[in-house]
């Protein structure tokens, strides 16, 4: 069940049909945010007060604003902010904090409990609280709120990567690296970081969903990017206001959040399973 | 302790001579890759009352599979027993509905498995676990449940075993387990008893405990043992038959004597002289080339051919069928069947 | 005995673990308490015991895979437990280790090629890439496996061919000694036996010399001269094997022989009925730790535990052999 | 059982002291003065001196840190700036609100979930564990403030079965439980969609383990097997992982709170950040993270209820 990194991504691939869905929605949602200049058809930020509200139509495919701004090219703009928000902070978070979990499930000991309970003390915190409370008081940019969420990611990543870490570290054949006279830096990085690596990114899908999740919430709460920038989250919150009058203000771009975190979350998920020998049952 | 073996024992006597358990022609199949391989093919063999059959082999052979489907465990949907019988007390259990099949298990047959550290429900007490059997198969409410569960804990040797009925497993060594898991097994007095490598996980002085234990209760309540190991010195400890079995097949079957000091298959030979032994100085062993064919690319003929020092053309040819050649000693080999025994002379004795 | 070239003594190991609340109470687990044998150049040392006596903590700490608390651990007159990175460095090329479990001990993401080729890189044993190539196929064959092995991963490999891959590894920085720990004893009994040559053969090859630890007396006896019994972290009895086999002097010997089965029915019939079990290395028994299972208990056993006495070729640590028997 | 919960009390203080000087460290050095941010620019240094005395906040800052640890471990946690009231008694009088929500949505995912989980473990690989599996991944995805406006749009403004304002008078019960459908609903979803998943994988894993194996080879009617032998090892990793959840639960619980315009600790957290009133957003932190410590001690007490093997330990 190992083989090359890449040729074992292709077959689990090959073999699940679940993380096949997620990763065909999810780079179509990339593609989407990549092409926004060409397929967005009008400006986003362009207001027109006479259009203002309008219902769907073939005009505006998913109706207009109460400035009378396209929703459907928000939307489209919109993506870049969900997709550059979560990519970055969860890297961020991964080589952060998987670094600290591999380094310091590999050291054990006095050390490993230490680094432990300081991430316990991160975890202590809810993290859309943790989150809002960050942005509230750097104030509210695209750097405050990826610095923002990698914080709220960050200790869960140093679990992810120690829980295998202590496993790997058990297998013989670190020892036997030990009893070859390798380095500690090459044991970790050479031999066990390799090991892990597939784990890692399973759960790096699935908390960009989380994190994709956490910038939607605080825009909705309006500690997002500043208005005017399309965010999805931000566009909920001014659709809300008038969910009576034009209730496809809340609703495009519900849905538009509602499929980008499926689509990680089913990419996720099918990674897992294809990953998890117990669960992929003999 | 009064023999519960006459308790039940029918007057009848065919009854008394029909083997407790026969399996006749039975073939176990698993699903690999969309593809039904067999894992277990064209296997006969039968215990009778107070008698133990050793089935041995090595990793992989199917002796496992064979003891579960003796138990209806064949687990589905990757398994299915795709023909053939097994005769418990004269019913064929691969024909039992699961209902039924429940009724057996723990009762009629028992069984018992290699890692007692695992087989124990962590989070249930050993009392309680041992007394679920009788209060499953002999109704009895839970005081005489318990009751009775204590006395099988005394009877295989747990150290104050009234004070230790409310602890859990994880309380417990693992040969304490182990005789935990034979109180389950023995608690309704089955009349078969399965043993899958019941101390592989052991060490070497609490394994020859447990045997000890298995072999004594095997005597005192008559039952039929189907033990089940790789271990060529346990078998000589406890068989009174062998059965050897390699790439899912049954290659030779004998009495333990007949096997040990006139084998026939040269696989069986092989795995004489393979094994380094503690009364012997200065061995030379001759390991078995080669390994075990997988089972989705099992040869067309003999399933040891490959490995095999005496292989002839015949032998890649066509399946050998399991022959007699000697009263109770029968082999699956083109060269040292029945058709060319003749020519044999005194045939092989044990390694070196 | 040969020239001696690894000298082990009072080797010691305590593990400790805080248990228990409100009144935590410390439990200092011996794994090895005051082990001390000699390896001679060319020779197969075994130890053997059951599960938790200490066997594979000794071998390890003999390695500085485990960092011993105390003793010496003499090779060729290097003293390993004092020594420093740079020269451990060059012990851990003299002495190799191959382990018991085939598929734990290969990194299931390194090719074969690439898992024999590091340790020469690391240690720079080869000039030129052609000539660790060249070096790993010479490996390969000499395991017996064949040469395109080399672009395989693990798993493509039964554990037989593993544990030939493992041993390859070790052989890989061309060591003096191995410690072998229970090498065979994950494996079936017909590839047990192809290890099993290997590894005399390559002993006849190149030398090598072996600390083999083993729980299967039918191995040790087939592939150790010299062996020694442990029981709750320290030597029982030590002695040639033959010897000790055919005429164990410590009553748990006896007992470790007598209940390993023997493959003859002619035999049978002796199952020995042996008492209790092995009490927790946590909580050993006072005086001699063997006392609560021994048939031969005395008053004195329950008191101190028995200095080791030398008897012809052999050493024993129980009372039956006091003062009288030197 | 006793010492065991001592343990972990005393074991959760130090965490507890920890996040409290991250609180200090968050709320108290990374806005700079907040005298200035309360009173704005245009404010005398004269009123700016006042305030800094009145809050404690003209000594140095370890002097600071030491009075609010002491206060904090007493249970004082300053007052409001803006309404110049005990922090604690803004919380007490909200925390009944955030509480129904965060239980009832448990219970109600606990009661689906769980039963749910086992249904599709025991149809593996059939139709029943796809659309169960497939359906709880799209719960899952909801964020809490989108599922809640679909349900709102639904259900009180659609069809206007249901409020649309969940403001509730806590002494009548029915009108508090009425209010706390749609809320429930909403944040119960992920709970249903998340317990779900998790029994369904733990099942799964225990359903493979030899004990099972050793309880049908004992012959146990099956369905014993699965609530007998199964479901108790089975909720183990469940009660973690819900246990973790209810952490993020909190949190999810702010959203409900904004889209059905419910009192509780959300609302009062976003006020108090509209006003800037740090000494409110100190208390409220600190309130969330001792909700935090407390559910994760729960979470270990049920574990040491279904394992055995904790209490020993």
């Amino acid at each position: 069940m190992s083989r090359g990194f890449l040729g074992r991504l292709i077959d689990v691939f090959g073999a699940n049909k679940t993380s096949w869905v997620g990763l065909v929605l999810f780079a179509a949602i990339c593609v989407v945010a990549l092409l926004a200049p060409w397929i967005a058809g009008s400006d986003p930020l362009e207001q027109s007060i006479i259009d203002k509200l309008q219902p769907p139509s073939a005009t505006h495919w998913f109706g207009t604003d109460e400035f009378g701004r396209d929703v459907y090219a928000r939307l489209v703009w919109g993506a870049r902010i969900s997709l550059i928000v979560s990519i970055s902070a969860i890297t961020i978070a991964l080589v952060v904090g998987g670094t600290i979990g591999l380094v310091s499930g590999y050291i054990g000991g006095r050390f490993d409990m230490l680094v432990m309970q300081a991430m316990d003390v991160l975890l202590s915190f809810p993290a859309l609280i943790l989150g809002l409370i960050i942005v509230a008081l750097l104030g509210p940019s695209l750097h405050n709120l990826v610095i923002a969420i990698s914080l709220t990611a960050l200790a869960p990543f140093a679990r992810i990567a120690r829980a295998p870490t202590l496993i790997v570290k058990e297998r013989q054949f670190v020892e036997a690296g030990r009893a070859l006279g390798y380095s500690h830096a090459r044991i970790v990085f050479v031999h066990v970081l390799p090991n892990i690596l597939a784990e890692i990114l399973v759960m790096a899908s699935l908390w960009m969903a989380t994190a994709v999740r956490v910038e939607a919430s605080l825009s909705f709460i309006g500690l997002g990017v500043r208005p005017p920038t399309p965010t999805w989250g931000g566009m909920i919150r001014d659709g809300f206001e008038n969910i009576l009058d034009a209730p496809w203000l809340s609703i495009y771009p519900g849905l538009a959040i509602l499929t980008l975190i499926f689509s990680l979350n089913m990419l996720g998920d099918g990674l897992r399973d294809a990953t998890d020998p117990k669960l992929r049952g003999e | 302790m009064t023999t519960p073996a006459t308790q039940r024992a029918s007057t009848d006597q065919s009854v008394l001579d029909r083997p407790v358990l026969a399996i006749d022609d039975l073939t176990i199949e698993f699903r690999v890759r969309g593809q039904w391989h067999a894992a277990v093919r064209d296997l006969s063999l039968s215990v009778g009352r107070n008698e133990t059959l050793a089935l041995v082999g090595e990793s992989g052979c199917g002796k496992s599979i064979t003891a579960l489907s003796v138990m209806g465990l064949v687990p589905k949907p990757q398994g299915r027993v795709a023909k053939g019988r097994i005769d418990v007390d004269g019913q064929d259990i691969v024909r039992l509905d699961e209902a039924r099949l429940e009724k057996i298990r723990g009762n009629r047959v028992a069984m018992i498995f290699q890692e007692p550290m695992t087989s124990l429900n962590p989070v249930l007490t050993i009392g309680f676990q041992v007394a679920e059997a009788l209060r499953v198969h002999r109704g009895l409410d839970a005081a005489a449940a318990d009751a009775e569960a204590l006395r099988v804990l005394e009877e295989v040797k747990i150290p104050s075993a009234a004070r230790r009925f409310h602890d859990h497993p994880h309380q417990f060594s693992g040969g304490m387990r182990q005789r935990v898991m034979i109180a389950m097994a023995i608690a309704c007095k089955p009349a078969l008893l399965l043993a899958d490598e019941p101390t592989t996980a052991l060490d070497v002085t609490i394994q020859a405990q447990v045997l000890g234990l298995l072999d004594d209760l095997k005597t005192a309540y008559g039952m039929a043992m189907l033990f089940i190991t790789h271990n060529l010195g346990v078998v000589a400890t406890i068989a009174d038959r062998v059965a050897v079995m390699y790439a899912g097949e049954v290659v030779e079957i004998a009495s333990v004597h007949a096997i040990f000091a006139r084998p026939a298959h040269p696989y069986t030979e092989g795995l004489f002289r393979a094994i380094p032994r503690i009364d012997r100085s200065e061995q030379t062993l001759s390991a078995i080339a080669g390994q075990v064919p997988s089972i989705d690319r099992m040869p067309g003929g003999c399933r040891f051919a490959a490995r095999c020092p005496l292989r002839e053309p015949a032998c890649d040819a066509s399946s050998p069928r399991l022959e007699e050649i000697a009263p109770g000693h029968a082999v699956r080999c083109h060269v040292r069947g029945p058709a060319r025994r003749v020519g044999m002379g005194a045939g092989g004795g044990v390694g070196g | 005995m040969k020239d001696t070239i690894l000298s082990v003594r009072g080797l010691r190991k305590h593990f400790t673990a805080s248990r228990g609340f409100p009144r935590a109470t410390t439990v200092t687990i011996r794994a090895v308490d005051d082990v001390s044998f000699d390896v001679g150049a060319g020779e197969s040392f075994g130890i053997v015991g059951e599960s938790g006596c200490g066997k594979s903590t000794t071998g390890r700490a003999i390695l500085r895979l485990i960092e011993p608390d105390g003793g010496t651990v003499r090779y060729r007159g290097i003293d390993v437990l004092a020594a420093p990175p740079g020269a451990l460095r060059d012990l851990r090329r003299r002495l190799q280790i191959v382990f018991q479990d085939p598929y734990s001990s290969l990194n299931p993401r390194l090719k074969v090629g690439r898992a024999l080729a590091e340790p020469m890189r690391v240690h720079g044993l080869a000039k030129s890439a052609d000539e660790i190539d060249a070096r790993v196929r010479a490996l390969l064959d000499e395991v017996g496996l064949p040469p395109d092995s080399a672009d395989r991963f693990p798993h493509e490999f039964s554990g037989g061919q593993r544990q030939r891959i493992g041993i390859a590894r070790a052989l890989a920085l061309e060591p003096e000694l191995i410690v072998a720990d229970e090498p065979v004893s994950a494996l079936d009994v017909s590839i047990q036996a192809q290890v099993l040559e290997l590894l005399r053969r390559l002993q006849a090859q190149r030398g090598l010399s072996f600390v083999f630890i083993a729980h299967d007396l039918g191995v040790v006896r087939y592939f150790c001269q010299r062996l020694a019994v442990m029981y709750l972290g320290r030597i029982v009895e030590m002695g040639p094997a033959a010897d000790l086999f055919s005429d164990p002097l410590h009553p748990y010997t006896r007992m470790l022989r007598d209940a390993s089965p023997v493959p003859d029915p002619a035999m049978r019939g002796r199952l020995p009925r042996i008492e209790g079990e092995t009490p927790s290395p946590a909580a050993p028994p006072s005086g001699c730790h063997f006392h609560t299972r021994c048939p031969n208990v005395m008053p004195v056993c329950r008191e101190r535990y028995p200095s080791a006495v030398e008897i012809g070729t052999r050493q024993v640590s129980c009372h039956l052999y006091g003062t009288s028997a030197t | 059982m006793f010492w065991y919960l001592v343990k972990r009390l005393l074991a959760s203080a130090p965490t507890l002291i920890a996040v409290l000087t991250v609180v200090f460290v968050i709320v108290r050095i990374i806005p700079g003065d907040p005298a200035l941010t309360v009173l704005g620019d245009q404010a005398t240094p004269a009123a700016l001196a006042a305030l800094r005395t009145k809050l404690g906040i003209d000594k140095p800052l370890h002097l600071q840190y030491v009075d609010f640890m002491l206060s904090a471990l007493q249970g004082d946690l300053g007052r409001s700036l803006v309404s110049g009231r005990p922090v604690i008694n803004e919380v007490t009088a909200v925390l009944p609100h955030t509480l129904d929500l965060t239980i009832s949505s448990l219970l109600l995912g606990s009661a689906i979930g769980i039963p749910l989980g086992i249904w599709a473990a025991l149809r593996r690989n059939r139709l029943a564990d796809y659309v169960i599996r497939i359906v709880s991944l799209i719960g899952l995805s909801f964020p809490v403030f989108v599922s809640g406006i679909f349900l709102l749009l639904v259900f009180a403004l659609q069809y206007r079965i249901f409020p649309v304002i969940g403001t509730s008078d806590l002494a009548n019960l029915g009108d508090r439980a009425w209010k706390l459908v749609l809320p429930t609903l909403t944040l119960g979803l992920v709970m249903v969609a998340y317990i779900t998943r998790v029994t369904r994988s733990a099942m799964l894993q225990v359903l493979s383990e030899d004990y099972v194996r050793t309880a049908r080879a004992k012959g146990v009617p099956a369905r014993l097997v699965i609530t007998r032998h199964a479901l108790r090892n089975a909720l183990i990793p469940v009660v973690t992982v819900v246990g973790l959840y209810l952490g993020i639960n909190i949190g999810n619980s702010v959203l409900t709170e904004i889209v059905f315009n419910r009192p509780g600790l959300g609302k009062v957290i976003v006020t108090a950040l509209n006003q800037r009133d740090y000494a409110m957003l100190q208390g409220l932190m600190v309130i969330y993270c001792f909700l935090i410590v407390v559910t994760n001690l729960l979470t270990d007490l049920t574990y040491g209820l279904i394992d055995p093997r904790v209490k020993q330990s």
